[in-house]
C-alpha cells in the first residue's frame, strides 16, 4: 500500500477515536443531550471506506454514524455542534447525533430507524445510473439491518436494475444488547444469503483496516465499471456501550473476556505498530499526528461549546421546502 | 379544452411533467403493464423509456425509500400504489424519511416525491381494498395531502405536486377514473392549499372531498332547486387545509357540515368540525355536523355496502334537517339507474 | 404411489378445476361482485397439500386461494356462498374471494394483501412450537412474495426459532402482468436464495401432482421430526387472466405460445393419463369422477345462488370480540 | 397496596398475565435484554422462561404477523416497541390484519394482541423518537387504543388489554416510567374505554391524557388554590373514547378544553371538540379549545424543545383565558427544578 494513503488511514482512524472519545469523556456533563451511539473499535472500515471513496460518491448511514460522516470528510465542527444542540451544527439543531448531514462531502444522511436509509442509498444509486454518473452510493449498516425487510425489498431492486450501490455491513455481533443468535439462525452466514439475492459479496475483517482499503477500492472500481452492486461484510467489534459513553461489559450481555479479545485486535494499533514497524512512520510522526489531531478536535469542541443556541422559534422552521402562510 | 376523463387527466399530467423535466420518473406495481393503472400510466413508457417508468417488485417500503434517494438526487419520483391499503406497508419511509427530511437536516435537502394512492371502492373490495386513510397523512407534519375530485383539479393539482419540493400524496378515488370534465391542455398546475367553492350559497357551508364531492353536487343542485343554497367548498388539499376559505363561507351561512370518505371518528372531518367550532365560535348558529363512512372496514358484499356509504340523499336529508326545513330525498336516491356498487355502468369488474 | 393416493389427487385437482371453469363461466353474469382470481392451471400443488397436511395442520394462503381452500378440505358451499356475498359464505359476506376461512380443517384464513399471511403463518407455527404440538402451519404463496420484506423477516424468525413451517412457493412466472424478470435480479434463484436464510429446500414441477405430493410429505415428516421450517417452490402456471374470469394472452404480457405450452403440462391431464395408462382407472371412472363433481359443485352453486343476503346492519356487527356500547 | 412505578406496575402486570395464563408471551427488541425495557420486563424470562419471553430481530412487521398468527393459535402475545416510532413498519400487519381479522372473516375468530408502544420525549429523542400517533391508531376501526397515565391504570389497563380478546395498542409515555403510585397487588383490571375523573370542579372540563394529565394536574391544582375548579377527565382509552363521561362533564360546565400529546391538526382532541360541538351544543358556553403539541417533530436540540411542549402554565393561562380571568402562570412554571428536557433529574441520558 502507498505509505500515503497507509498514513492517511491512520490519522482518519485516530482521529475518529479521539472525537469519540472526547464525546464519551464529556458526555457526563450533561451538555450533548442526545442519544449517541459511539464507534470507539469500529474506526477501521468507515476510514477505508472514506478514503476510498470519491468525494461525489454519495454516502448515508444509520444511528451509529459519526465515524462514516467523519470518514467522508464530513465537517466536524458542524458535527460536534449539533450533537451539542448548536444553531451552528450541521442539522441546525434538529438532528443530533443520530442525523448528520454534509452534502458538500456526499454524505447525504444517517437516521435513526435501523435500515431506514439503505432504499434511500439505492435510490440515490438509481439517480446515478439514470443520469449516467459514475458515482457510486455507499450504504453503511449494521448486522441487524440484515434482518430488516427493508434491506431485502431494497438489495432486491439494487441486483435488479444493477445499480452502482455499495453495501457496507460492519458486523459487530450484538444489536443492542443482543447477539447474533438470538436474531439469525443458527449457521446462517450474512455474506452468503445476500449473495442469494444475485449481488457478488465479500468478507473482510474490519479491523484491518489496509485490506478493508483494498477490498472496498475493488469493490468500487467494479461498480463503477458497470457491475452492479457490491456487498462487503466487515467483522469488527464496538468497545463502549451500545449508547452513551460507558463500558458497559458487566450488564451480563457479554464477556469482559470477548472484549479483551477484541480490544487486542484493535485497528488503529494495528496499523500504527505496521507503519512504525516498516519506517512508514517513527515515533515522532505518530506524537506530530496525535497532536494535530488533538488540537482540532479541542478546537471543535470549544467551537461547539461557544456556539449559540439555536433561536426557539426555529424549532417552527424547515418543515416545508415550500411552505404555505402559516406553517414554516 | 376537451373533455377528457379524470383517469386521461392524470395520464396527461403524467406526460406534461415527465416531457417538462427529465427527472421526473414514474414506478410503481404494474405502472407500465397492459392496464397501465386504469389507464393512467398508458403510452407513457412507450414515450419516456423504461428507466424513467417502470415496474417494480412487490416491494413497496423499499419502492417508497428509493423514491426518498431518487428525489434527494435530484430527481422527481412519482410512485402508484394501485391501492392505498398497499402503502400501509410504506408508512415507516413515509413518515420516518419522506416527511421529516427537509425538517431534521435543518432545511438541506427536500424530498420532491409523489406518492399516487388509489381509494378503492364498491365491487367487493372489502376491508383492504377501500381504505381511506386521508387521516393519518394530514396528521403529519412534513407531509403535504391533495384529493382531487374532478378531472381538471386531477390534472392541476398532480402536476403542482410533482413539481412541488415537498413530499405530496396525492389520493386519487377509483369511483372517479371515469368522470368526464374539461381539462386545461398543457402545463395547467393548481396551487396546493386551495379550496375550491363549486356551489355557492348562503344558508349553509358544505366542506366536502373527492368522491364525496360528487355526492355533494348531486345533493346541493336537488337543494337548490328546493330553495336550499349550500356554499358548497371541495377541500381538493387536505394538509393544508385552505381554512380562510371555509372560515369566510361559516361566517356567512352559520352552518357547517363536513363530509369525509373515510371512517367517522378520528376522521379529517372532525379536524374540520373542531377547527371551526374553536375558531368562529361566534358565527355558528347550529351545533357542527359531519357525515362520514361508519366506524367498520367496508364488507365485500354487496348487501352490506347498499347502506354503508353517504351519498347525496343523505346529504340532502342531513342539511334539510340543519335548517330545520324537512326534504324529501327519495327522488334523489332514484336518480340513480346502475348498482350501487359500482360507479357507473361502465363499470363491471373484476377490480 | 398408492392408488387410492393417486385418485385422490386426480379428483381434488379435477374438482378445484370444476369449481374454477364454473365460476369463470358464470363471473359475467355479474352475480360474483368482487375481485376473484383463478387458479385454473395451478391444481397441482393445492390438490398435493392437501392430501398430504393433516387435517390439524394450518395452513394460510393470499388472493388466489381457492384451490388452496378447497385442497385443505375447506366447504365448497361456504366459499361459493362468499363469493356470492351471502350470508351463509364463510365470512358471511364480509370478505368474498380474498378471503376464505374454514377452520374446522385448519385453513386460518387467506387474505389480499401479498405476503400479508406469511408472518401469521409463522406466528401459528410458533404457537405449535410453544404447545409441543406435531402440527405443521402451511404458508402457500406466490412468486412475487419473495419480494417482500414481510416474507424475509419471517422466514428468518422461523429459521431461527426452528419453527414447523412449511413454505409452499408457487411460482407462476407472474405477478399481475409482470414476468419476474422485471421483478427479480437475472439469476436469481428462488430457492437458492431461501437456502442462505438457513431453511433446507427443494425444487418441484407443480404440474406433476404426484412428485408434488411426494415432496411435500418428505417436507412434512421432516419439519414433524423437529427438522425445523422448509421451502418448496413448485413451477407452475395460471391460465386465466390474473384477476377475472378471461384468458388474456392477448393483451401482451406474455405469448399465447407461451401459455399453450404449459397448458400442455396440464396437471389435471397429466395424472389422468397416468392413472389411465397404468390403469388405476379406466374411462368409466373417470366419467364418474367427473359426475360426482359436477353434481357436487352444480349443487354447490345452486345453493349459493339461492342463499339469504346477509342483514344490511350485519354491515355493523362482528369488528370486537369484546365491544363496547356502541360498536358491534 | 404499596407505592410502585409506572414501570414496575407494567412489569407487575406483565408477571401476573403470564402467571395466569400460560398463553400469555411476550417479546420484542430487546425484550430479555439487561435494561429490560426500561425495565418493564425485568425478571420475567427468568420466572417464566425463554419460550414465552424472548427477543426479536428487527423485524417489525413479521413480529406483528407473528403476534397474529399466535393469537390466533390461542396465545396472547404481547409485543413491545422501544418506540412508536419503529411500530410504523407494522402498520400493515397492524392494521390490515389485526385490526380486520375479527370483521373480514365474519366474527370467527379474534386477535387478542397486545401491542406496547413507548412514546419518547426529551434528552434529544427528535424527529424520528418521539412521536405520538394516537390520532392514528384511534381512527382505525378494529383497533382499541389505551393510553395510561398512572401506575395504577397502568397496571389495570395493561392486564385488561392482554386478557381482551381484540387487538390493542398500549401507549406507554417514557416520562411516565419512573412516577409512583399506589398500585393494587395481583390480578387487578380496569375495564377499557372508561375515562377518570381526577380533580372534580364546575368551572370547565379538561379532557387529557397520557403524561399531559400530570401536566393537567399541575394546572387544575394551582387553578384550585385561585378558586377556579377543573373537572379534569384523564381520558385513558382512546379507542373507544368514554363519550358519556365527557358529555356529562360539558354539561355540568358547559367549557371544554381537549389536551393532547400529539400534533394538533388531526389529533385526537380535535375527535373529542369536534363530537362535542357536536352532540352538547346546547350546554356549550363558549368556544371548545385544544392545546397540543404544534404541527412539527419535535427537534434534538434542548434549545429547540424548550418552549415546545405543552406545560402546566400552559393549561393554566388557557384556561385563565376561556374563563374571562387571567391568572398568573409564572409560579407554575416555577416549581419545576429539573430542566425541561427530562421527566426529572433521574433522567441524565442517553436514552
Ligand atoms: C426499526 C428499528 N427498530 C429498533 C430500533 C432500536 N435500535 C437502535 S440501534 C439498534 C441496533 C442495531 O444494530 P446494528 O444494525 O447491528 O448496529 P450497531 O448498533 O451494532 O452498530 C436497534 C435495534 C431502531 N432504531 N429502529
Ligand atoms: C402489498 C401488495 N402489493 C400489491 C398488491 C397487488 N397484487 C395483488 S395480487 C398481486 C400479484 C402477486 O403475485 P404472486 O405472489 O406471484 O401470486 P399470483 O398472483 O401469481 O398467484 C399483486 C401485486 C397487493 N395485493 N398487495
Ligand atoms: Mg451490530
Ligand atoms: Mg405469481
Amino acid at each position: 500500500m502507498n505509505p500515503n494513503t497507509a498514513k492517511a488511514l491512520l490519522n482518519q482512524m485516530k482521529r475518529i477515536r479521539f472525537v469519540e472519545a472526547e464525546i464519551a469523556r464529556r458526555y457526563p456533563e450533561g451538555k450533548m443531550r442526545c442519544p449517541t451511539h459511539l464507534s470507539v473499535g469500529q474506526e477501521g472500515v468507515a476510514a477505508a471506506a472514506g478514503l476510498a471513496l470519491r468525494q461525489d460518491d454519495k454516502a448515508v448511514s444509520g444511528h451509529r454514524a459519526h465515524a462514516h460522516y467523519l470518514g467522508k470528510g464530513g465537517n466536524l465542527k458542524a458535527m460536534l455542534a449539533e450533537i451539542y444542540g448548536k444553531a451552528t451544527g450541521c442539522c441546525q439543531g434538529k438532528g443530533g447525533s443520530m442525523h448528520l448531514i454534509d452534502e458538500s462531502v456526499g454524505f447525504m444522511g444517517s437516521t435513526a430507524i435501523v435500515g431506514g436509509t439503505v432504499p434511500v442509498g439505492v435510490g440515490l444509486a438509481y439517480g446515478m445510473k439514470l443520469k449516467g454518473s459514475s458515482q457510486v452510493s455507499c450504504i453503511f449498516h449494521g448486522d441487524a439491518v440484515l434482518e430488516t425487510g427493508a434491506f431485502f425489498e431494497s438489495a432486491n431492486f439494487a441486483a435488479l436494475k444493477q445499480l452502482p450501490v455499495l453495501f457496507l455491513c460492519e458486523n459487530n455481533l450484538y444489536s443492542v444488547y443482543s447477539p447474533l443468535q438470538v436474531r439469525q439462525a443458527p449457521g446462517r452466514d450474512i455474506a452468503s444469503l445476500v449473495a442469494g439475492l444475485g449481488i457478488t459479496v465479500d468478507r473482510g475483517d474490519g479491523n484491518d483496516a489496509v485490506s478493508a482499503y483494498e477490498k472496498i477500492s475493488k469493490a468500487l472500481a467494479e461498480i463503477r465499471a458497470g457491475g452492479g452492486p457490491r456487498f462487503l461484510e466487515f467483522s469488527t467489534y464496538r468497545w463502549l456501550e451500545h449508547c452513551g459513553p460507558n463500558f458497559d461489559n458487566d450488564i451480563g450481555y457479554r464477556t469482559e473476556a470477548e472484549y479483551l479479545a477484541w480490544k487486542a485486535k484493535d485497528p488503529v494499533e494495528r496499523l500504527q505498530a505496521a507503519l512504525l514497524a516498516d519506517a512508514t512512520m517513527n515515533a515522532d510522526d505518530v506524537a506530530r499526528m496525535d497532536a494535530d489531531i488533538k488540537q482540532e478536535v479541542d478546537a471543535a469542541f470549544a467551537d461547539a461549546e461557544a456556539a449559540p443556541w439555536p433561536a426557539p422559534e426555529t424549532a417552527y422552521t424547515d418543515l416545508y421546502a415550500n411552505p404555505w402562510a402559516g406553517a414554516a | 379544452m376537451s373533455q377528457t376523463t379524470f383517469a386521461q387527466a392524470i395520464n396527461a399530467a403524467l406526460s406534461e411533467a415527465m416531457r417538462l423535466d427529465p427527472g421526473v420518473i414514474c414506478y410503481g406495481l404494474g405502472v407500465p403493464d397492459p392496464k397501465g393503472v386504469f389507464g393512467t400510466t398508458l403510452g407513457l413508457q412507450e414515450k419516456f423509456g423504461p428507466e424513467r417508468l417502470f415496474d417494480m417488485p412487490t416491494a413497496e417500503n423499499a419502492m417508497t425509500g428509493i423514491g426518498i434517494g431518487a428525489a434527494l438526487y435530484g430527481l422527481r419520483p412519482v410512485i402508484t400504489h394501485q391501492r392505498l391499503d398497499f402503502a400501509l406497508l410504506s408508512m415507516d419511509q413515509l413518515v420516518n424519511n419522506a416527511a421529516k427530511w427537509h425538517f431534521m437536516f435543518g432545511g438541506q435537502r427536500s424530498v420532491p416525491l409523489t406518492v399516487r394512492m388509489i381509494l378503492g371502492r364498491g365491487w367487493g373490495q372489502g376491508p383492504t381494498h377501500s381504505q381511506n386513510l386521508q387521516a393519518w397523512f394530514a396528521h403529519v407534519p412534513g407531509l403535504k395531502v391533495v384529493m382531487p375530485a374532478s378531472a381538471e383539479d386531477a390534472k392541476g393539482l398532480l402536476l403542482s405536486a410533482i413539481f412541488d419540493p415537498d413530499p405530496v400524496i396525492f389520493l386519487e378515488h377509483r369511483w372517479l377514473h371515469n368522470m368526464k370534465g374539461e381539462v386545461p391542455a398543457g402545463d395547467y398546475r393548481l396551487p396546493l392549499g386551495k379550496a375550491k367553492t363549486v356551489r355557492e350559497g348562503k344558508d349553509i357551508t358544505v366542506v366536502s372531498m373527492s368522491y364525496m364531492t360528487v355526492e355533494a353536487i348531486h345533493a346541493a343542485d336537488y337543494l337548490a332547486a328546493q330553495g336550499i343554497h349550500c356554499d358548497l367548498i371541495d377541500l381538493r388539499s387536505i394538509r393544508p387545509i385552505d381554512w380562510p376559505t371555509i372560515e369566510a363561507s361559516v361566517c356567512r351561512t352559520g352552518r357547517l357540515l363536513v363530509l369525509d370518505t373515510g371512517n367517522l371518528t378520528g376522521s379529517v372531518s372532525g379536524e374540520v368540525v373542531a377547527r371551526i367550532a374553536e375558531r368562529c365560535w361566534d358565527a355558528l348558529i347550529c351545533a357542527p355536523q359531519r357525515l362520514a363512512m361508519p366506524d367498520f372496514p367496508e364488507a365485500t358484499s354487496p348487501a352490506l355496502t347498499e347502506h354503508y356509504h353517504v351519498r347525496a340523499e343523505h346529504v340532502a336529508g342531513r342539511i334539510g334537517t340543519m335548517l330545520g326545513r324537512p326534504v324529501d330525498t327519495a327522488p334523489l336516491a332514484g336518480q340513480r339507474s346502475h348498482p350501487h356498487d359500482v360507479p357507473g355502468d361502465w363499470f363491471a369488474g373484476p377490480f
